[in-house]
């Protein structure tokens, strides 16, 4: 192995993303562990883009540097008696977490090792490489997602659609922020718009460049949330109806493009020949508007406030 | 007269040695706005750094992602900086 | 040429941003650090896509870059000022 | 097994054990949410360093798309874990 200077780039960001977690981790003062996370988040992205992962930089600077850190923030509110410290680690569980510490050390190694050295992780690569041009798009990551292994995406959105349901059962929303300053008011009114702009272009270039549903949704998600910084409340989001639908959208996007194959003697999310491409628009456009509102409506913290008030609809003042 | 890349790669690598330097003043504080300050030197600096890789790794994709690091930093800067609200 | 001169200002960049982390790392206050940290580094971002813009070439991409600058510059102008007035009403509070 | 993929394949291995570990003692609530994504991370890491090919070389594309659903559920999960805590608070107080 030749050591060069890209090794030596490699190392100090292993090492500063090392250090980020240790600080953030550490310590006794949440807001302080808090702020280091989201440099973590940054820091995070810039090794993706290092490790030729230019799908997953957009995503981490998006969620993690935004959003996660917003969420996070916002649950630095809630005090609770035995919370507004981190508190001490507990004596008795120290040596036995240090022992499962060091056996799952040691099969994460092994796994690693395995995985990097052994031939069977370039066979499924292959596999992708070689059907790249029947998948519709010429982006690998995108033609895996939406197309190769479209069941993962599928249920992935399930997922997410059921964290998003057990956040409106747990409770209604936070109280919203009062008018925003000049300042913070013109950041909104300039940041919003831009953030909605580059959703769709990603949206858009996801087909063959780094970019797709969950970027941009997650591009989305932060508009909401800075609208949400800026005073929004949840009056100014779309009719309930109209939200229920979109929070499902995107599955059910997915679900009919999976039935329509069958009406074409396919196997269930095998798309007809030629049509790869729009339906996998199609779904995307669904999918990133779910996974925006699922995410602008989890940053809200519960159900929008009126949502329990189903005959008063549409007359909250 | 060395190559390009190898210019590049050693600026990559100096940026990255200055904003270690810096982030060294997120990790002593003290206090909360010296941390988030650290997070405006990484929206910067992580900024500067995604170009020149980007030129380095002949991926354009990354100045896309430059531009959603600028636009995410200034959410962070806003979300890190509002006060509560007065009856919450 | 125009690659030679792109290597230059980048060259020149790396010395603002090496200023705005010491400024960050050495001055007394967090007022003093903020401006230390944001006009030098904003500085030597421009100063990094001006030569960036002359070593990749295309028009397209120089747009890309020059848009991401303005960005930054407006974005971190807000946050610096919204960051100092958090840092001045903390100072207020204790 | 390329030096940069030794490289972050042992970070990730030490985010996950670090982590883990401040999953386990810690007892608030917030900072084992926090440790759990710090944990996840050192995962993504180790995951995306595995697709990892070489500077010039298009790497694994599969892994890629596990990671990007992968950090998209962790966001989703922090959020329903934050606002299951929210709860836990309130119902403490009744």
């Amino acid at each position: 192995m030749e050591i060069t200077l890209w090794h030596l780039l490699d190392s100090l960001l292993a090492i500063l993303l090392l250090g980020l977690a240790w600080s953030a981790l550490s310590g006794t003062d949440l807001k302080r562990g808090v702020v280091l996370f989201m440099a973590f988040g940054l820091l995070l992205s810039l090794i993706w883009a290092r490790l030729r992962a230019p799908d997953l930089a957009l995503a981490e600077a998006a969620i993690g540097a935004g959003l996660s850190g917003a969420l996070l923030l916002l649950a630095l509110r809630d005090r609770e008696k035995s919370e507004n410290k981190a508190g001490q680690p507990m004596s008795l569980l120290r040596l036995a977490t240090v022992l499962l510490m060091l056996l799952l050390a040691a099969s994460f190694a092994l796994a690693y090792v395995t995985a990097v050295t052994s031939n069977t992780g370039g066979r499924l690569a292959g596999l992708a490489f070689g059907n790249l041009e029947q998948s519709g798009v010429s982006n690998p990551v995108t033609a895996v997602l939406l197309n190769f292994r479209a069941y993962d995406t599928l249920l992935e959105l399930a997922v997410l659609l059921a964290a998003t349901l057990g956040i409106l059962a747990l409770g209604s929303e936070r109280r919203p922020f009062r008018r925003p300053g000049v300042l913070l008011g013109a950041l909104v009114t300039w940041i919003s718009p831009l953030l909605v702009i580059v959703a769709g272009y990603l949206l858009w270039t996801g087909a063959h460049a780094p970019g797709g549903a969950f970027q941009a949704g997650a591009l989305l998600a932060a508009a909401i949330v800075m609208l949400r910084l800026g005073g929004m409340t949840s009056e100014q989001l779309p009719h309930q109806l109209l939200q229920g639908w979109l929070l499902a959208g995107g599955i059910a996007a997915f679900m009919l493009a999976g039935y329509l194959a069958t009406f074409h003697d396919l196997a269930f999310l095998q798309y007809p020949a030629g049509w790869a491409g729009l339906l996998i628009l199609l779904i995307e456009s669904a999918a990133m508007l779910s996974i925006a509102l699922s995410l602008g409506l989890a940053y809200l913290g519960g159900s929008p406030s009126g949502w329990d008030e189903r005959s008063s609809r549409g007359k909250r003042s | 007269m060395i190559d390009m890349d190898t210019l590049l790669l050693t600026a990559a690598v100096l940026l990255l040695v200055t904003l270690i330097t810096g982030l060294v003043r997120a990790l002593i504080g003290p206090s909360l706005q010296d941390r988030m300050l650290s997070i405006q030197l990484l929206g910067t600096g992580g900024v500067a750094l995604l170009i020149l890789l980007g030129l380095l790794l002949k991926i354009e994709a990354l100045v896309d992602t430059a531009l959603v690091l600028a636009l995410l930093a200034a959410v962070a800067a806003a979300a890190l900086t509002r006060r509560e609200t007065p009856h919450d | 040429m125009t690659e030679l001169l792109g290597s230059l200002f980048i060259l020149a960049s790396l010395a603002f941003f090496a200023a705005g982390s010491i400024g960050l790392l050495r001055l007394p206050d967090v007022h003093a650090r903020l401006h230390a940290l944001t006009k030098a580094d904003n500085l030597g971002l421009g100063l990094l896509v001006a030569g960036a813009c002359l070593i990749g070439g295309h028009l397209l991409l120089a747009l890309k870059l020059l848009l991401v600058w303005l960005l930054v510059m407006f974005a971190s102008a807000i946050a610096a000022n919204l960051i100092a007035r958090h840092a001045m009403k903390d100072g207020e509070e204790s | 097994m390329m030096l940069t993929q030794l490289i972050f394949g042992i970070a990730g291995g030490l985010l996950f054990a670090m982590g883990l570990r401040s999953a386990l003692i810690r007892e608030s609530l917030l900072a084992r949410i926090l440790a759990v994504n710090v944990s996840g991370a050192g995962i993504f890491l180790a995951f995306v360093a595995i697709a990892y090919r070489g500077l010039e070389e298009t790497p694994d594309p599969v892994p890629h798309a596990l990671v990007l659903t992968g950090i998209v559920v962790a966001v989703s999960a922090t959020a329903l874990a934050l606002a299951l805590r929210r709860r836990l608070e309130e119902a403490d107080d009744e």
